[in-house]
């Protein structure tokens, strides 16, 4: 089986090891995962700021590369690009001169057809049902299931989980061998706007994400989004500089943990890239 | 020939700021039949009104028209001037030119063009209007109230007073309804048993209510003045005659971790029981669900202990009929329960509480006896937090309304936290304080000048427990939205208030119209607060919308008055707005062919068989014929008959169809 | 040249759709100009015929609205309309009427916003279709001598 | 009188149709649409049936169309205005194919049209026909021309007739009125000089199935005949003997009201239907099927040859073909004739 | 129909009914409706594959209903016919006997209605091949083409309303486009007063036709106006689940379900 496979910026350089995890276990269950060719920038997150038809323009281009390609259904592992693609086809869809006057800035023609996935709606589809078998090694870890901002927000448009309390990572987790711990911060701010301009806030925000998982005991804490990872593990130290302790709880992909459970090769999966030592 | 009148009113500036009135005026003018038409600042005013009377009389118009507002809004009072001047009211229409005209397009000739379109419609269709008489039909002086919360039971009582019967139903095992749950009642702090339960026993007690608790209205069918209604009384597995109330079966009863329903589950019950002490009637039911017998097939502790043999086990539930001439609904509302907030704890903070579950806290009679200790580990709770808005005001949740009663009760709620816990901490979040009201303001400026209650502007995002604290992570909006966060120990939610569960299906059964919240909708939202769209069916109290206590007394004793005033005269006179089966001159009697494939098109069951027999008394013919007593005037038969011989006085096939060609054709 | 206008009428009960319109009134929501209501009791007396005499004089499109199933002011009388909307839809399908031009929908009391809506979608779609010539060529008999079959 | 007869090659009447049309007549010829023969407005020769006995409905339609505007009206605050139909506007037509019945019938039409009041509309319709007459070389069951003065190869009411010499013969073209020789002067060399004038040969045989004398005399004396209701059992009222029958001339005045403007039409009715003598006040002096079947025949048979003195039928059989329920009217004709009173 | 003609003598001699309807030779090769009121009579009885005309458009003519209670010679779609008739109050078991003719042409006599009603509902009412086809052939055309397809047939109509005199199911003693104040069908018989007069004429007949072919049998100008009645029996069956006659059944048109399903209502 293929499915569409959309990046982004961030699975090709600082969240190397996100794609790698990805592909190596959409692999372990046969499925192909084709990227767009030529694939554009999303636009996340500033574009919206400054110019809505531009912010509109750029997810559009990928979609309309991707119907050009002949997918009709493409993952994109990255929060923030999910959000984009998907905003992106509800705006269209909803206002037909403005999918006309986009359209005409790509020069290139768009249906909107294209189903849209994040990881977790992937895997959910594709490998839950048939997850079971292959988990060689349970994940039998105490696990924080952290989703971020925008995997589920805004509620009404990508329609996805519950936006207040989330369960679709835990549900996944679960079926891992982990124990979700029911926490606080599922969706609380990493402070992502601010990762490279005011790391102290990186620090204090994603500080108190940190401190409550490993007040409640996690052993790890699971992400779906690359501007999380990057927060949660490679600012730990002004973490621990907020939290006035050294905690290294790691960071893991979902598709990592998953690799991990299905006993894939460590290095396949890119753990070794992580700044947090991979202790599980 | 006609002599039609065309009355165009401006509406002050309404009407006449997008559509040119003088041209509407001056058009209709000029039309075949129309012998008088003029234009006029405001038609419902009393110069407007004589303006029509005196064209009337002066002009001996035989029919009018009046192109102004919604003829929902302003039918009756020009139908009334018509009369007043000696012209049958029914021979007045009206063509809305300010809801459906002038305030929805913009100025311009189009506007005006659609103006004189309404008019002539209306013109064309006056002309086939024909004179009507009122229908006159009697009335049952008995009024069904349904619910028994404190406006069910003021409606009641005032019904009663004028010396009507009343039936009083209630779902619960007793009347009393949320006033009966609640500790004090603001803004003057008294208790709310109290007084409330004076009225109660009233109830009770008064020869002309009849009141059946445990008992749900089934089905209802009739109209103004006649309605029949089939009330189920649930069945209670008790013989009410029989027992004495002594509380010996509850005492014993074996199931006792049943949580109780009036204490919002912050007590227990057993599976018998009375839901309160002051509880009318003050006699038990069994709850089947929780009864070990029921579950199990034995026990029967409470038939062994009755000292009157008062348990029936194999009791069932009954279905009364009764005649009824009018109705008032007062069921009440319902609030959000805390699971409806997983960023406030997702209901499982025992700790995180509702305003109903505080009111229990601090009522005298609750399960702490009124000592405000947390649900937990019954430890008073030295800070709380009062959250306003829970769900309301919150178009995300659904609930983009203000709930109105929860500012006045969090004020409430903190200042007795304050009285009863000396030296805690209380703090509220709040968008706004609204004290409409008298004595609210000067309230709540009480809770927080006097009692010193920490009111913070600002929502709350989320609450988590950490190191057995609830923490309340909010923003100050008075600080700059600065980040606050407050380890409490308790929370309260002001849960929005909420539609009772089944509102849309009573709705239903009652054929009165609902708001997008399940609210039932009143007739109109000024002037006809406690009237619904169908005749003889009244509202009080929060079933409306939300209501606080005085409202709900107010809108009973209003809605008391309707029904006073209905039962005030033997017969009720209806519009003649029905179905008629037409008779003709023998040898054909009725165009109507007798197939009765309107009976069932009927939503009313009013289409009858009529035989028309010889003088020797032998069947001719079998035709319908349509009783007006039942006919509500609907005229799905009408637009049934395949010989179109039933037509309906008001909107006759005539009228309809010159209604058609008036539109689409020039006049 | 002058955009068509095409001229539509409504068909709308005196409980919900005629009160939603009052609401969309109240509200001072605009809305396009070219629709005229005919208030009937319930959506149970409009008669069908009253739909083709609209086209036959002329009207470009048809809305038919009224509450929606269950809030019936007589409690089924627009459970009956559908029913007959329904087979009647399907034969104005058949006999080649253009069923584009017949909107029907329900409008409660509550839904102002919705019936301007439902207005304006209706215009756009009828100014789409242009004006109804095939039926106003059948339609127009007076002006033609004489029908030898 | 000696009649101008002609010869048309069988291959010429196409050819004559073709001159007629270059020359902007407007032919109505027999043509046929779902196994039913009707005279319809003829594009080409080809469409044009042959071979049938009789169409289903008469040639009537011409000259008294099943509706028709009569006036237009406008009213206004000074008054009504009306505008009658404009007589000049009425198009000339060659009637093409017309049996000797149908051309029979046309005179039988006008007199009705002309007895007391003469019709403007109808007389000008009819002035602008040109009938074409086919006499009949086959006929069947239903056939009784001859009973009622009638025959295969009648002249009256065509301008020409033709008369098909042979199975696969040319014809005989009698031109009859100064509308024929109109024709004729407009395409000469078809109509080429006639050697053979003798026709009957070729026309088929109608055999006399009852007197119409006696019919009418027996008539004056059965208005109260039992006869009538035993007949008109089967029959269920419809109008498709009268609207398919040559000579039936009842019709219906409707206004057709739109505001302030409208028209008036004239459109076909029938004494077969039951409200059709329907009174205002709910009395109906015809109200039984028996009644309305009666003042069928009494109108043809009696009425007709007493006050206008044809009669109403000219044997064409239609209305027994189109019937749905067989009311067959020669069989009831020569019932009646049987039956003593 | 040896039996038949038995049969209606006895019926005849023994004055349980007073008059037999049924078929007999007519002229041409046609058969027609035989009312059989002495046993002589009777001997001109017939039943062939020709007899197609319903004869339960007697049932409801006053001149027949005078004659008192009456015996029908009824095949499937003239005891579908009866049934319907009855469910509409036209008649009873006090005035009339069904003869049945089975399919197969067999005679087969019930006591009541209720009897009749039994068999009927053994058949489903189908459409046959050869119309089906043509619904078929309608349903792939365009609406412009719908459109001129019925403008086409129905311009030959002439209003005799012989489809209307045929269909037992018109019984009605004023019909819709008698009905003149105001007046719904035009009159004149031209391309909108033909439209509208058989749209009106399967509205009407929409849940109450057992597409007996009466009124296609009927027309002088052999219109397929019993395409639209066809048309409405599929798309009840579409969207009901269809009817069949019945004594106490809920009337197609007359009754709703809460849950019927639409897709064109926003």
């Amino acid at each position: 089986m293929t499915l569409g496979f959309y990046p982004g910026c961030s699975l090709k350089g600082s969240s190397r090891e996100y794609a790698e995890s990805v592909l190596a276990v959409a692999k372990a269950f046969d499925i192909d995962l084709e990227e767009i060719h030529d694939w554009n920038c999303c636009g996340a997150t500033a574009a919206h700021n400054m110019n809505k038809e531009l912010s509109l323009a750029l997810p559009a281009r990928i979609l309309s590369l991707a119907e050009k390609q002949g997918l009709t259904e493409i993952v994109v592992p990255c929060a923030a690009c999910y959000s984009r693609l998907t905003v992106t086809k509800h705006e269209l869809a909803k206002d037909p001169e403005l999918k006309i006057a986009v359209t005409d800035a790509n020069n290139l023609p768009y249906t909107g057809s294209v189903n849209v996935l994040n990881i977790i709606q992937m895997l959910d589809k594709y490998i839950t049902p048939v997850l079971a078998g292959k988990v060689v090694k349970p994940f039998d870890h105490k696990v924080a299931c952290y989703y971020g901002c925008l995997l589920v927000r805004p509620h009404e448009i990508l329609n996805f989980d519950r936006e207040e309390d989330p369960q679709s990572l835990d549900v996944l987790m679960l079926k891992a061998g982990a124990t979700p711990i029911d926490w606080a911060f599922k969706t609380e701010c990493c402070g992502a706007g601010l990762s490279v301009s005011r790391t102290s806030s990186v620090g204090r925000l994603s500080g108190k994400i940190i401190g409550d998982a490993k007040d409640r005991g996690a052993e790890t804490i699971i992400v779906a989004c690359p501007m999380c990872h990057s927060n949660l593990d490679m600012r730990r130290d002004s973490i621990n500089e907020y939290l006035g302790e050294k905690v290294d709880i790691p960071v893991l992909y979902i598709t990592q943990a998953i690799g991990i459970a299905l006993g894939l090769d460590r290095k396949a999966l890119g753990l070794q890239r992580h700044f947090v030592k991979v202790s599980v | 020939m006609s002599k039609i009148g065309v009355f165009v009113c401006h509406c002050g500036e309404n009407i006449s700021a997008t559509v040119d009135c003088a041209k509407v005026a001056e058009t209709a003018g000029n039309w075949d039949g129309v012998t008088f038409s003029v234009d006029y600042k405001y038609m419902c005013s009393d110069p407007g009104q004589s303006l029509i009377k005196n064209a009337i009389t002066e002009k001996g118009l035989t029919g009018v028209v009046v192109a102004s507002c919604s003829p929902r809004m302003h039918e009756p009072t020009f139908r009334k001037a018509c009369a007043e001047a000696g012209l049958n009211p029914f021979m007045c229409e009206m063509a809305n030119l300010r809801e459906h005209c002038s305030w929805v397009h913009e100025k311009g000739e189009a506007t005006t063009e659609k103006a004189i379109d309404l008019v002539r419609i209306l013109v064309e269709k006056v002309k086939y209007n024909h004179e009507l008489t009122s229908i006159k039909v009697p009335v049952t002086k008995t009024a069904l109230v349904i619910g028994g919360g404190i406006a069910g039971i003021q409606a009641s009582l005032d019904i009663a007073n004028t010396g009507h019967k009343v039936i009083l139903i209630e779902k619960d095992p007793s009347i009393g309804g949320h006033m009966s749950q609640l500790s004090e009642t603001f803004p003057t702090l008294d208790c709310s048993q109290c007084i409330l339960t004076p009225r109660m026993v009233e109830v009770a007690q008064h020869p002309n209510i009849t009141l059946y608790t445990y008992a749900e209205l089934e089905s209802l069918e009739g109209f103004i003045g006649n309605f029949k209604a089939k009330i189920r009384k649930k069945s209670k597995s008790i013989d009410e005659k029989l027992c004495t109330g002594c509380a010996q079966c509850t005492t014993k009863c074996p199931v006792k971790k049943i949580p109780s329903e009036f204490n919002e589950g912050l007590g227990k019950r057993t599976a018998i029981y009375v839901p309160f002490p002051q509880a009318v009637p003050n006699k038990p039911v069994i709850d089947r669900k929780n009864c070990t017998y029921y579950i199990k097939g034995k026990c029967k502790v409470c038939e062994i202990v009755c000292p009157t043999g008062a348990i029936r086990f194999d009791q069932e539930d009954q279905i009364v009929e009764v005649e009824i001439g009018a109705i008032v609904i007062a069921t009440g509302f319902t609030v959000k329960q805390p699971d409806f907030f997983p960023e406030y704890g997702y209901g499982k903070h025992a700790d995180v509480i509702t305003g109903l579950q505080f009111e229990r806290l601090a009522s005298a009679s609750g399960p702490t006896l009124g000592e405000i200790r947390r649900p937990s580990d019954g430890k008073v709770p030295e800070k709380i937090v009062f959250l306003a808005c829970a769900g309301s005001r919150d178009p995300a949740k659904g609930i983009p309304y203000c709930s109105k009663i929860c500012c006045m009760y969090i004020a409430k709620h903190a200042m007795l936290y304050q009285h009863k816990v000396h030296g805690g901490k209380s703090y509220v979040f709040y968008m706004d304080i609204r004290a409409g009201g008298k004595q609210y303001e000067e309230f709540v400026r009480r809770a927080i000048e006097d009692d010193g209650v920490n009111y913070i502007r600002g929502r709350v995002s989320k609450i988590y427990e950490k190191n057995g604290k609830l923490i309340v992570s909010g923003v100050d909006t008075l600080l700059n939205a600065m980040p606050v966060e407050i380890e409490a120990d308790m929370v309260v939610l002001a849960t929005a208030g909420v539609a009772n569960e089944g509102a849309e299906e009573l709705a239903q059964k009652l054929h009165i119209s609902y708001d997008p919240y399940k609210f039932f909708a009143e007739a109109h939202p000024k002037l006809k607060p406690v009237e619904t769209n169908t005749a003889g069916i009244f509202l009080a109290g929060a079933c409306q919308a939300p209501r606080d206590i005085p409202e709900s007394v107010a809108m009973a004793s209003g809605a008391a008055v309707k029904v006073a005033g209905l039962f005030s005269k033997d017969e009720l006179t209806r519009e003649p707005i029905i179905a008629v089966v037409n008779r003709q001159a023998p040898p054909v009697y009725s165009s109507c062919v007798g197939c009765f494939l309107c009976v069932s098109a009927c939503p009313y069951q009013a289409i009858e068989k009529e035989e028309i027999k010889n003088r020797n008394g032998e069947v001719i013919k079998s035709v319908a014929k349509v009783n007006p007593g039942l006919c509500q005037g609907c005229g799905t038969c009408v637009a049934f008959c395949r010989t179109k011989s039933i037509d309906i006085q008001g909107y006759t096939h005539e009228q309809m169809y010159t209604e058609v060609m008036a539109l689409l054709n020039e006049y | 040249m002058a955009e068509f206008e095409p001229k539509i009428v409504a068909f709308v009960c005196n409980w919900c759709t005629y009160a939603g319109a009052d609401l969309t009134g109240t509200s001072r929501i605009k809305y396009a100009s070219n629709v005229r209501i005919i208030r009937f009791p319930c959506t149970g007396r409009i008669d069908y015929m009253l739909l083709l005499k609209a086209f036959d004089e002329g009207a470009d499109g048809i809305i038919v609205s009224g509450c929606h199933p269950n809030d019936c002011h007589y409690t089924s009388g627009n459970f009956h309309a559908r029913r007959r909307w329904i087979m009647f839809r399907s034969l104005c399908n058949f006999t080649g009427i253009d069923t584009n031009r017949i909107k029907f929908s329900w409008v409660s009391a509550a839904e102002g916003a919705k019936w301007a809506d439902i207005v304006n979608a209706t215009v756009k779609s009828i100014r789409e279709l242009g004006p109804y010539t095939e039926y106003k060529k059948v339609a127009k008999y007076p002006e033609k001598e004489v029908n030898h079959g | 009188m000696n009649i101008d007869k002609r010869l048309v090659r069988k291959d010429s009447l196409e050819k004559l149709f073709d001159i007629l049309k270059q020359n902007s007549k407007k032919i109505y010829a027999p043509s046929e649409k779902n196994g039913k023969i009707t005279f319809r407005d003829a594009e080409n020769f080809k469409g044009i049936s042959t071979g049938y006995i009789q169409t289903t409905q008469s040639s009537k339609d011409i000259t008294f169309p099943r509706a028709e505007k009569i006036l237009d009206y406008s009213k206004s605050k000074e008054g009504m205005s009306v505008k009658g139909i404009d007589l000049k506007e009425i198009p000339e037509i060659i009637l093409w194919g017309v049996r000797p019945c149908d051309a029979n019938g046309i005179g039988e039409l006008s007199s009705i049209f002309n007895w007391d009041y003469k019709d403007e509309i109808y007389n000008n319709r009819l002035s602008k026909v040109t009938v074409f007459g086919f006499s009949c070389n086959k006929s069947d069951e239903y056939c009784f021309c001859t009973s009622v003065g009638g025959n295969p190869g009648n002249t009256l009411g065509s301008d020409i007739l033709f008369t098909r010499m042979g199975d696969d013969g040319d014809y005989l073209a009698e031109i009859l009125t100064e509308k024929g020789n109109v024709i004729v002067s407009i395409a000469p060399q078809l109509f080429e000089k006639s050697e053979n004038s003798e026709k009957e040969k070729y026309l088929a045989e109608v055999p006399v199935r009852f007197n119409h004398e006696e019919i009418k005399n027996k008539l004056d004396k059965f208005f109260e005949s039992k006869e009538w209701i035993e007949q008109s059992l089967r029959c269920l009222g419809c109008g498709a003997c009268a609207y398919v029958c040559p000579t039936c001339a009842c019709f219906d005045i409707q206004d057709e009201a739109h505001g302030k403007k409208g028209s008036r039409v004239r459109c076909w009715d029938s004494c077969g239907f039951s409200h059709f003598t329907i009174h205002t006040s709910g009395h109906n002096p015809r109200d039984a099927q028996s009644q309305r079947w009666r003042q069928r025949i009494m109108h043809k048979f009696s009425y007709m040859p007493e006050r206008l003195s044809v009669y109403g039928c000219t044997g064409c059989g239609r209305c027994s073909r189109a019937c749905p329920v067989d009311m067959n009217i020669l069989e009831n004709l020569i019932s009646i004739q049987e039956v003593t009173i | 129909m040896v039996d038949l003609i038995k049969r209606a003598k006895e019926l005849i001699e023994s004055s349980s009914v007073k008059v037999v309807i049924g078929y007999e030779q007519g002229t041409g090769n046609k058969t027609r409706a035989l009312f059989v009121e002495n046993s002589e009579d009777a001997d001109k009885l017939i039943f062939d594959s020709r007899c197609i005309q319903n004869l339960a458009a007697y049932i409801t003519k006053k001149e027949i209903k005078e004659k008192g209670k009456m015996a029908v010679a009824a095949t499937l779609p003239v005891m579908r016919s009866i049934i319907q008739l009855a469910s509409e109050f036209q008649v009873t078991d006090a005035n009339i006997l069904v003869l049945g003719i089975t399919p197969e042409s067999k005679l087969i006599e019930f006591g009541n209605l209720a009897e009749v009603e039994k068999f009927v509902h053994q058949y489903e009412i189908e459409i046959d091949v050869r119309n089906k086809e043509m619904l078929d052939k309608l349903e792939k055309m365009t609406q412009p083409e719908r459109w001129q397809f019925w403008i086409d047939e129905l311009a030959p109509c002439f209003k005799c309303y012989a489809c209307r005199a045929a269909c037992p199911m018109c019984y009605c003693s004023r019909c819709t486009v008698d009905f003149n104040q105001p007046q719904w069908i035009p009159v004149p018989s031209t391309e909108l007063g033909n439209l509208e007069w058989h749209i009106m004429r399967a509205i009407h007949l929409t849940g109450r036709c057992i597409d007996c072919d009466a009124c296609y049998n009927a027309c002088p100008l052999s219109i397929p106006i019993n395409l639209l009645t066809k048309r409405m029996l599929l798309d009840a069956k579409e969207h009901f689940g269809g009817y069949q006659p019945a004594l106490k059944g809920e009337h197609l048109m007359s009754t709703y379900k809460p849950d019927d399903k639409e897709n064109f209502i926003q």
